[in-house]
């Protein structure tokens, strides 16, 4: 119990680091939200800096990140000064379109990528389509979003951009089911495609490591039948890298689809933050990275969670 | 490996190259010319005879915004004329791979693109292992709290969404500054964020070779850290640090084409991979100007090269 | 009748390299012989070979090996399969690298069984245990039993007797020679200790740079060994004096790469002849059933 | 023993490894330690060659508790492990002379390649990698390496226990040969009892950090 009562106090630690880090790095950039304001001829300088007054900027960095923190744990992620609103109430719809998309790719990816990772371990010299992979390791998401988008205008069977369509709120709920999944197609491929190769090539090289292992030649020196030594002998040897990349898998649940939700105009957080990035509403930009570090810590903590049941080793620490 | 290899040097070599490869100028306008398809190259007249290769000129139909050739004027293409390899005599125009929304020669800024791409994702990673060699030696070597101090750090920073603080860092920064000064930024904030891998895996090996007999050994003739560090354990890190740089420099680039991409990295008219691709996206055009994503294959390309040679690199440190 | 296992010829070349030459030898069923020699001599990639377990392409295995009318190194992985672990089963060296970290001990057992539809052994004291929560001697009695579990008719057994302590050197003996004995087991057991083979094995074959150079009854083998270099070893052995010098074979045992046309031994040998560098001498036959690789035995 | 001995422990303390160890050994002879593995042994043997500090107790060498950390010398149990596989054989040799700053390139050479063939090694390889040579040679190589600087006590840490039968007897005769040479003087750490016994002049018992026995061979 010790082991996983150190794991959270570490995520607890690194979570504090973090915003700290992240606020004094805000902190310390050169111009902020209201530079571009005073450059701007309708705004009097008194004007702005009544502003800033009652956004507090011109408390002390403890006293900043105090509220700011106290504002977080509310729930609010301080103030977004572009949106004029909180920043919370902001995120949350945005969260669960950005967590709809990727967790549904990444679901799909990962159960193409472990029968796929497999296989091609299992046939090591021969022909496995490893090239394949390689190469559309190589595309990025970015092109594949592209391809997608032309392939959305050329066939005309899909919707281009966002999440609803045009009626939604008046359409039957299983039309509504539907509506979003006929959406959720071509970005939810895109993202599974893209991060297909990356796992799959994982779950090859820790096969492979595993059946190259001693205890595996001697399981087949036994005469374990191929398929029960590949399933249950070597695959279950082989889960502690994998373990550690699905930690990582849903660690990156909010981050992995900026790109792709930019450029095929998902409503996630993606565009969102890219809007505050250059309007430097710091406010969003804080909570965004905040939300995503959190979701990696908590990754990782269940990355551990997982180890711990599945390493007997690791339990006799 | 050695094909991935040959290709990479070949590319490398056509970007140091650009100003004498590229028929234009990155920035040059055509104002005709614009979203001008691929010039076709003809050796054969309308009356079939063979004449060396040459471009008609084209004319835009107003109406359908499509380009035909113009059968009376043809424009030999000429070598080392204007000072690049190859080009037209004006007013023909020679768009090897098109012209965008400006009537800029996609060929010649793909070229002068894969300046700031490829160089970044080079220098990036060069940084990022530099860093990587320094902090694992480091921590490797003198173990304690030096080690403590550097590893909890490098958990801190692979706990950070990477896209996400790359952007964040650069929003902190003023977002108009000169060409030089954004392309130093990129290179510090991308290859300042990646050195934890490399650190990490250095650190191993450094670990390892100071646990050695031998490095026992020697320290049993009264060996100083300095000579242990240079003879018996840096020149175990190398084989690391080069597949880590190798490993690393597709993902920077990648990294630099996505930041750019975003309107992020270098201003126009300076061109990148990302902000060329960025174009093509703007106006719904690559259903009818399909060159316009160019730069997207090129990245392909540099990238199942990098793989290919990363991968080599690699199968090659674990058999060692 | 045939004996139990007949190897003809043996070749294995690992990378273009010779592991093993010309290696032919017959097992009779519950018979246990000894199979000696020093390290790289191609001991382990003997047993191996055996079980046509040696990875392709880079092993290339030539000759033949017959068991129960068949040639092992004919078959597919599906056909190897009942023979592995059923027929003959493979007990290796290290028994914590060769038993799965994250499988409960006793489940592997069960899991060598399941394979063969045999019953599952009683191993009542690791039950619930993990490989890494057993002591040395334990994991070895796993390993023991999963070799047993389907009741093979031949138990390849390499360097059971390292790395364990002496009071269970004895133990594991008496467990093979009980086996032999009621369910008729035969055993190849690889050492590189002549004291357990002598009093374990029937017979020994002596190795020596991927080459059986002599064979045996191990009592007249290691007391009267007719090889120069099973001479040598055993002359090594011998007690001396405080402060003489021993006696000492010169050179050393040759790498993987080395190609010897001739007899393997050659280059070390102090009997050696002009004819000995020319071809790979053959068995010369002796009395009591015993054989030498050597010029010297020609008649 | 009326001669001043080379080597004086006493009530040598080392807080999970050596309790109170007192012993002498004479120049000139071959000291066998033996006992079970976590008996104290190798911490004994890292504390002579300064790997370790013993937490009290004093060890002298020639009367003086400080001494030139060349003047002993350890060769460890794998030989292939104790040499850095990307020097060659010269380099490996030379190394010692190297980090004590001792002659030119050419002398060092010159030296190297004296020692090899003072140990039965082609001097003709001396620019091959260690990599190249077999078991039995490396360790020649380590040893060649540790008689450089002209020790006065050689510590062979299991030096012997992963030759083969064959080798293992040429090197114990280098062993026994260099002494007569150059007066040296070993401790001989190993289980193997035979091979104790054919070669030790005494032989001490260790078991639980202490000394339990001493007596000769």
């Amino acid at each position: 119990m010790s082991y996983l009562g150190r794991r959270l106090l570490h995520s607890v630690f690194i979570l504090l680091g973090v915003s700290v880090l992240s606020f004094l790095f805000a902190d310390l950039a050169p111009g902020d939200f209201y530079s571009a304001l005073r450059a701007d001829p309708r705004m009097s300088p008194q004007a702005v800096e009544a502003m800033r007054q009652r956004a507090g900027a011109n408390k002390s960095f403890p006293a900043r990140y105090g509220d700011w923190a106290v504002s977080s744990l509310h729930g609010d992620f301080g103030y977004s000064l572009a949106f004029n609103a909180p920043v919370g109430p902001l995120l949350w719809p945005r969260l669960g379109a950005t967590l709809l998309l990727t967790s549904t790719a990444t679901l799909l990816a990962w159960l193409a990528a472990v029968p796929l990772g497999v296989w091609q371990a299992s046939r090591r010299n021969r022909w496995s389509g490893r090239a394949v992979l390689t190469f559309l390791l190589a595309i990025p998401d970015l092109l594949l979003a592209l391809g997608a988008l032309v392939l959305a205008v050329e066939s005309g069977l899909f919707p281009l951009g966002g999440m609803v369509s045009r009626g939604f709120a008046e359409m039957s709920s299983a039309a509504q089911v539907r509506d979003v999944l006929r959406h959720m197609a071509l970005p939810v491929s895109v993202l599974a495609l893209g991060m297909l190769p990356v796992l799959a090539r994982h779950v090859r090289a820790a096969m492979v490591e595993a059946m190259d292992a001693p205890f595996a030649l001697s399981a087949r020196a036994n005469g374990i039948p191929q398929a029960r030594l590949l399933l249950r002998h070597v695959l279950p040897a082989a889960m502690h890298p994998l373990i550690a990349l699905f930690g990582l898998s849903l660690g990156t649940l909010l981050s992995a689809s900026l790109l792709v939700e930019v450029v095929m105009g998902w409503p996630g957080l993606g565009p969102l933050f890219l809007e505050a990035v250059t309007a430097r509403d710091f406010g969003v930009v804080l909570a965004v990275v905040m939300l995503s570090t959190t979701l990696l810590v908590f990754g990782n903590l269940v990355a551990d969670l997982l180890l711990y049941r599945a390493d007997p080793r690791i339990r006799a620490k | 490996m050695k094909l991935g290899l040959a290709f990479l040097i070949a590319i490398h070599a056509a970007v140091f190259l650009a100003p004498w490869l590229a028929p234009y100028d990155y920035a040059e306008q055509h104002r005709d010319f614009a979203f001008a398809p691929p010039s076709r190259i003809h050796i054969f007249d309308e009356r079939g005879s063979v004449h060396r290769p040459f471009v008609y000129g084209v004319v835009q139909d107003l109406g359908s915004g499509s380009y035909r050739e113009q059968r009376g004027a043809a424009y030999p293409i000429r070598i080392f004329a204007g000072g690049s390899l190859v080009g037209v005599d004006s007013p023909g125009a020679l768009f090897l791979l098109g012209s965008d929304g400006f009537g800029r020669d996609v060929f010649s800024r793909l070229l002068y693109g894969a300046r700031i791409s490829l160089l970044t994702g080079l220098i990036a990673a060069m940084l990022s292992a530099g860093i990587g060699l320094l902090l694992g030696t480091l921590a490797g070597y003198f173990r304690g709290w030096v080690d403590q101090s550097l590893m909890r750090g490098g958990e801190l920073m692979m706990a950070l969404p990477w896209l996400y603080l790359l952007l964040a860092v650069r929003a902190l920064l003023p977002l108009h500054v000169s060409t030089l000064r954004t392309f130093v930024l990129m290179i510090v904030i991308i290859g300042g964020i990646g050195w934890v891998r490399p650190a990490r895996l250095i650190r191993a090996v450094v670990l390892s070779a100071r646990e050695s007999d031998f490095v026992l050994a020697a320290r049993g003739f009264g060996a100083s850290h300095f000579y242990l560090l240079r003879r018996h354990i840096l020149p175990f890190t190398t084989g690391v640090v080069v597949t880590q740089a190798t490993v690393l420099i597709p993902q920077y680039i990648l990294a630099e084409v996505s930041l750019s991409f975003l309107g992020l990295g270098v201003g126009e008219p300076v061109p990148s991979w990302g902000n060329m691709l960025s174009e093509g996206m703007q106006y719904h055009a690559m259903v009818s100007h399909p060159w316009l994503l160019v730069p997207g294959f090129a990245t392909v390309a540099i990238l199942l090269a990098y793989l290919k040679v990363g991968d080599a690199l690699t199968e090659r440190t674990v058999t060692y | 009748m045939p004996a139990l296992l007949q190897v003809r010829d043996l070749n294995v070349a690992l990378n273009n390299s010779a592991v093993l030459s010309g290696v032919s030898f017959d097992l009779e069923a519950g018979s246990i012989t000894g199979l000696f020699g020093e390290s790289g001599c191609g001991k382990t990639t003997l047993a191996q070979a055996l079980l046509n377990l040696l990875p392709r392409p880079q092993y290339r295995v030539e000759g033949s090996i017959e068991f129960d009318g068949r040639n092992l190194l004919g078959l597919s992985e599906r056909e190897l399969q009942p023979v592995r672990g059923g027929r003959i089963s493979l007990m290796f060296q290290d028994p914590l690298l060769s038993l799965n970290p994250v499988q409960r001990a006793y489940t592997q057992v069960r899991e060598v069984a399941r394979a063969h539809h045999a019953a599952a052994p009683q191993l009542p004291d690791v039950r619930d245990a993990y490989p890494h929560q057993l002591s040395g001697g334990e994991r070895q009695r796993v390993t023991l039993s999963q070799a047993l579990a389907c009741n093979p008719a031949l138990v390849i057994a390499d360097e059971p007797f390292t790395a364990v302590d002496p009071a269970r050197v004895d133990e594991l003996a008496r467990l093979f020679r009980e086996r032999q004995r009621t369910m008729g087991t035969a055993f190849l057991v690889i050492a590189h200790d002549p004291a357990v083979l002598e009093s374990l094995a029937g017979t020994v074959l002596v190795m020596y740079a991927g080459r059986i150079i002599e064979r045996g009854d191990p009592r007249q083998v290691f007391r009267d060994p007719r090889h120069p270099y099973t001479r040598g070893l055993m002359q090594c052995l011998q007690p001396h004096a405080p402060g003489a010098r021993l006696y000492s074979i010169p050179g050393n045992p040759p790498g993987l790469s080395a190609r010897f046309p001739g007899c393997a031994f050659e280059p070390r040998c102090a009997d050696r002849v002009d004819a000995c560098a020319a071809g790979m001498p053959a068995e010369f036959a002796l009395p009591d059933s015993r054989s030498v690789r050597c010029l010297h035995y020609e008649r | 023993m009326s001669a001043e001995p080379l080597l004086r422990i006493r009530g040598l303390t080392k807080t999970y490894g050596i309790r109170d160890v007192s012993m002498d050994v004479a120049a000139g002879a071959t000291l066998a330690l033996i006992g079970p593995s976590g008996a104290g042994k190798s911490t004994l043997a890292r504390c002579l060659a300064g790997f370790e500090r013993a937490d009290a107790g004093e060890i002298l060498l020639d009367r003086r508790s400080e001494w030139p950390r060349h003047e002993v010398q350890m060769i460890l149990q794998q030989p292939a492990a104790s040499l850095n596989p990307r020097f060659t054989a010269e380099e490996i040799i030379a190394e010692p002379l190297v980090i004590q700053r001792q002659g030119n390139a050419a002398s060092r050479a010159k030296r190297a390649r004296e020692l090899m063939a003072s140990l039965g090694l082609d001097p003709k390889a001396a620019g091959a990698p260690a990599r190249a040579f077999s078991g039995g040679e490396r360790q020649r190589l380590a040893i060649a390496r540790a008689l450089t600087l002209e020790p006065k006590l050689l510590i062979l840490d299991e030096s012997l226990a992963s030759l083969d039968l064959s080798v293992q007897a040429q090197i114990a005769n280098l062993l026994l040969d260099l002494q007569e040479q150059r007066g040296l003087t070993y401790i001989l750490i190993s289980h193997d009892l035979s091979l104790v016994g054919r070669i030790a002049s005494e032989i001490v018992v260790m078991n639980n950090g202490s000394i339990v026995e001493r007596r000769p061979a």
